[in-house]
């Protein structure tokens, strides 16, 4: 098939409506939209018709590689894992791209908007086709650029530039991790080798990279008295940039404050692009976290954690884009969480996880573009302030709706009747359980559990406050146009149905990313160094295990229903500044203030006063005073050069006196 | 007959006093007058070189240096002249565009 | 004063060096001054060389000296603002 | 040989007359406060030179060097020296 030659283009085009848009944009009609629109339109159908191609025959995975210098190469690599990113990214991008045309219509900067949005789309793409790491990392950062510029769109706004340098800072602490990460692997693969590279292999391919994971593992250093693995450290430094950019636990401050951006580049940024870019670059090296001792472990926790403190914090927002925000760190968490399941299912985990990141990234940009629809037509982010916007939105409120039981996963066990999130984050909290049941460590599924049910109560509280009832205010409103609501049916169907269809077909395409014509990797193997002990045909759960997140669903959507509905609660009492978890979870536990104030103002206040002190006083000492001394020399050598000639004449013959003495002298002594 | 070294030591003598002249007067003028006493110095070297060895074109040459030095003289003056004319000063030590 | 004194001092060493070489010199010179009794002055010997033997940078002296002339009237007659 | 140690005596004391003229005012020239008073000293110099080189036997030299340095650049610096006037108020040049 020709069509693999094209692969190339998927995220060459819209890098191109990048630069089109962005110097012509301004003259075409709606700032250029259709040019990025279109782009990625053709990069959609590339995508997936590569990936119908690899459905047929996943074992001949599209692979281009040419040389760019030395020991490195640029190549696209599409494997099932790459093919169903291709796919989604394209299609909720493009979506996401449609939608903007009708969100955005109003804004005076829309070729920037669309520019940028494409170069986003691209950047994203082209971390997923990377089919070596340095290139992975250079699209890596090119996403983090993007979000900067995104999440500033509105930089007159000084709470958006905060928040785009917020997001942009916080992402390079894992982006730094990511790069050291890359860098010790290669130190180490140059250690492997004994400095003899062999000619015409990229080492830092990942195949080549892969094949290396054996010797990475033999490798120990020691740190902090403790033996450990090389490859667990590049792994868990590999996850380190994933925990940046996916916004997992101790990183995952900037991304409630993404919101700043226009509602479009949230659901961009949540759904399609950027933070699945951390999760994906985890199932990408997953081989590595498979031999890497306690990595998967780590990033099991470091997920699990995320998904419940994330949801709680959900629980108490007003503003109806961060309740949305607090759900993408939680549900991406889920992802990791899943990632980290890997410790007892192995390939298993990175189809339940990709497969979680899949379809919520229909609900979750479905999400995002019906929020964005009701501030569109309210003009306002405060749910308390709505309220009955249902009545006058019928659509958004469906597919809300949708989007919400896909989220809360909805649907009957052992049926194919669900919604998509239902088979996806059901699937993940069995695996939990699984994981519980063999290592009898049981508090994964805890955080899975809670966490479930803390999503559904938040999200339907969501529903209630926005849609239902009667108005709180006078916001007038009014249904959006079809080029708002025509990507929402759209997603809304993929939310209800894209679980069902799919899931047994999903799992098992998916497990076999690494055994192919690329790549060939043992898991067993592979498990074995990393001393993990995998299970094979788990189906056997207990009824009660299966039904287990539904009904965790259920009493989530009731709790909800009482109290916010039927108002059996007098919320009001509650939520007040004198209730002590109410404060902690509406003060986001504090973590800005623990941000801010104990590590930005004192920690790295104090240290960067001795930094300063060091660098103000030794160093900046040393070569003020190298340049003073040179100037204060040069202020008296300089007295010479008085620019009167005659004094250098007088030099000049003086000199030449004194030479022909010289001379004199030394050929006499001769 | 007096030897060749005196009139090369009173050469080199006048020589210095023109030397002396250049590196320590500050006045355009005095400058000039010293060149010219270099000049001659010069030229009774070349003109007693030219007695003592039986050769002509050392006074030839001697007369070609006469006219360079009137001439040297001529743009000499010139130039203190239009630079007087601009500051109203001739001292060397202020003709400082050159300097630092 | 200082500075004129280094410039003594300079000029004295010039001196002392030039008057050194001179006199720690042997010059080949002729026995006795020529002395042409038919024409004291020379001058018809210099003229015959000059017209002979250097006529070539006779006339490049003359340009010199055009030049110089044309010069020296350039720069002392213009107006040079204040 | 007598007369020829005459003659050469006399040459000497010619020369020693004429060279100590030339240093003597070549000094003058660098040393002598007032500028008109080291322009003349100049000229007087410049005619002990052509002195030396009639001794020299080179009278042509010589006749040259009065005509034009005495004469012409001579005149010349007196007239700069006239020209560029505060030198004349002054006096002093250092």
């Amino acid at each position: 098939m020709a069509i693999e030659y094209l692969a190339f283009l998927i995220p060459l085009l819209p890098a191109l409506a990048f630069v089109i848009t962005f110097f012509f944009g301004k003259k075409m009609y709606s700032g250029g939209a259709l040019i990025p629109i279109g782009a990625i339109a053709i990069s959609c159908i590339i995508s997936i018709l590569i990936t119908i191609n690899l459905l047929q025959n996943p074992e001949e995975v599209v692979h281009q590689s040419f040389h760019w210098f030395a020991i490195l190469n640029l190549g696209i690599l599409i494997d099932p894992l790459a093919g169903v990113m291709l796919c989604m990214v394209s299609f909720v991008s493009l979506l996401i791209h449609i939608y903007a045309v009708g969100y955005m219509s109003h804004d005076p900067a829309k070729p920037r908007y669309f520019a940028e949005t494409a170069l986003f789309t691209a950047a994203m793409l082209g971390v997923v086709l990377s089919d070596n790491i340095l290139q992975l990392f250079i699209c890596w950062e090119l996403v983090g650029l993007c979000s900067y510029l995104l999440i500033g769109f509105w930089f007159q706004k000084p709470s958006a530039a905060a928040a785009a340098k917020k997001a942009f800072l916080t992402t390079r602490v894992g982006d730094v991790m990511f790069l050291t990460g890359i860098i010790i692997l290669f130190s180490s693969i140059f250690t492997i080798y004994n400095g003899n590279l062999p000619e015409g292999v990229y080492v830092l391919q990942f195949n080549e990279i892969f094949k290396l994971i054996p010797e990475l593992s033999a490798m120990h250093t020691t740190i902090l008295g403790s033996e450990v693995s090389m490859l667990t450290i590049i792994a868990l430094l590999f996850f380190g940039g994933a925990v940046g950019k996916s916004g997992q636990f101790p990183l995952h401050v900037w991304l409630p404050d993404a919101m700043e951006g226009p509602t479009t580049v949230s659901a961009l940024i949540h759904a399609a692009t950027m933070v699945t870019a951390g999760v994906y670059l985890v199932a990408r090296t997953f081989p590595m976290f498979m031999g890497a001792p306690d990595a998967l472990i780590v990033v099991a926790y470091v997920g699990g954690f995320t998904a419940l403190f994330a949801s709680t914090m959900g629980i108490v927002m007003n503003d109806i884009k961060r309740v949305l925000a607090f759900s993408t760190i939680s549900q991406l968490g889920y992802m990791m969480l899943g990632l980290g399941m890997g410790a007892v299912v192995g390939m298993e985990a990175v189809g339940v996880s990709m497969f979680h990141l899949i379809n919520h990234a229909f609900f979750k940009a479905l999400l995002f573009l019906c929020a964005g629809s009701v501030i569109h037509s309210v003009g306002t982010q405060d749910m308390r302030q709505m309220g009955g916007v249902g009545k006058v939105m019928p659509i958004t409120f469906i597919t809300m709706l949708v989007a919400s039981l896909a989220l809360a996963g909805f649907g009957i066990p052992g049926t194919q009747i669900g919604t998509s999130g239902f088979f996806s984050k059901d699937a993940i909290i069995e695996t939990t359980y699984l994981f519980g049941e063999h290592t009898g460590n049981y508090i994964p599924y805890i955080f899975g559990i809670v966490a479930a049910l803390l999503t559904s109560i938040y999200i339907f509280r969501l529903l209630f406050m926005t849609f239902t009832g009667k108005p709180r205010t006078d916001y007038g409103g009014h249904e959006s146009p079809s080029s708002m609501t025509g990507p929402l049916s759209i997603l809304a169907v993929l939310a209800l149905f894209f679980g069902a269809l799919t899931q047994t077909k999903f799992y098992h395409f998916l497990e076999g990313t690494f055994e192919n014509s690329f790549v060939h990797v043992n898991i067993e193997h592979l498990a074995e160094l990393g001393n993990y002990h995998l299970v094979h045909g788990h189906h056997g759960e207990p009824l009660l295990i299966l039904w287990m997140p539904i009904i965790v669903g259920v009493a989530g959507l009731l709790i909800s229903f009482l109290i916010y509905y039927l108002n059996v609660v007098d919320m009001s009492k509650i939520v007040s500044r004198n209730n002590v978890v109410f404060k902690l979870l509406y003060n986001r536990y504090y973590q800005h203030q623990i941000f801010i104030e104990i590590i930005s103002l004192h920690l790295t206040y104090g240290l960067s006063l001795v930094g300063e002190f060091i660098d103000r006083k030794i160093i900046d000492g040393i070569i003020d005073g190298i340049s003073d001394g040179t100037i204060a020399i040069g202020e008296i050598i300089r007295k010479v050069q008085t620019g009167v000639v005659q004094s250098y004449a007088t030099a000049v013959i003086a000199g030449v006196g004194l030479l022909i003495i010289l001379l004199k002298l030394i050929v006499e002594v001769q | 007959m007096i030897p060749l070294t005196y009139y090369l030591i009173l050469s080199s003598i006048v020589f210095s006093i023109g030397l002396y002249g250049i590196m320590s007067q500050r006045n355009g003028v005095r400058l000039l007058m010293s060149v010219e006493l270099m000049l001659n110095s010069a030229n009774i070297n070349l003109v007693a070189f030219s007695s003592y060895n039986d050769d002509m074109s050392g006074q030839v040459f001697t007369l070609f240096s006469i006219a360079l030095a009137a001439a040297e003289a001529v743009i000499g003056f010139a130039i203190l002249l239009s630079i007087f004319r601009m500051r109203d000063m001739i001292n060397i030590d202020d003709i400082n565009i050159l300097r630092w | 004063m200082i500075s004129k004194a280094i410039n003594g001092a300079v000029a004295l060493l010039f001196l002392a060096v030039v008057a050194l070489a001179v006199v720690t010199t042997t010059w080949i010179t002729v026995d006795e001054l020529p002395q042409n009794l038919a024409d004291q002055s020379n001058i018809e010997a210099i003229g015959v060389q000059i017209f002979t033997q250097f006529v070539i940078p006779f006339e490049v002296l003359s340009l010199v000296l055009l030049g110089a002339l044309i010069g020296a009237v350039y720069i002392a007659k213009s107006e040079v603002e204040k | 040989m007598m007369t020829v140690d005459i003659a050469g005596i006399g040459e000497l004391i010619m020369f020693a007359v004429v060279s100590i003229l030339t240093i003597v005012f070549s000094i003058l020239v660098v040393t002598a406060k007032d500028i008109v008073r080291a322009a003349l000293s100049l000229i007087v110099a410049l005619v002990s030179v052509a002195g030396i080189y009639v001794l020299l036997n080179a009278q042509f030299i010589g006749m040259v060097q009065i005509l034009i340095y005495v004469g012409a650049i001579g005149v010349l610096i007196l007239f700069a020296v006239m020209l560029t006037t505060q030198e004349l108020k002054g006096g002093s040049d250092d």
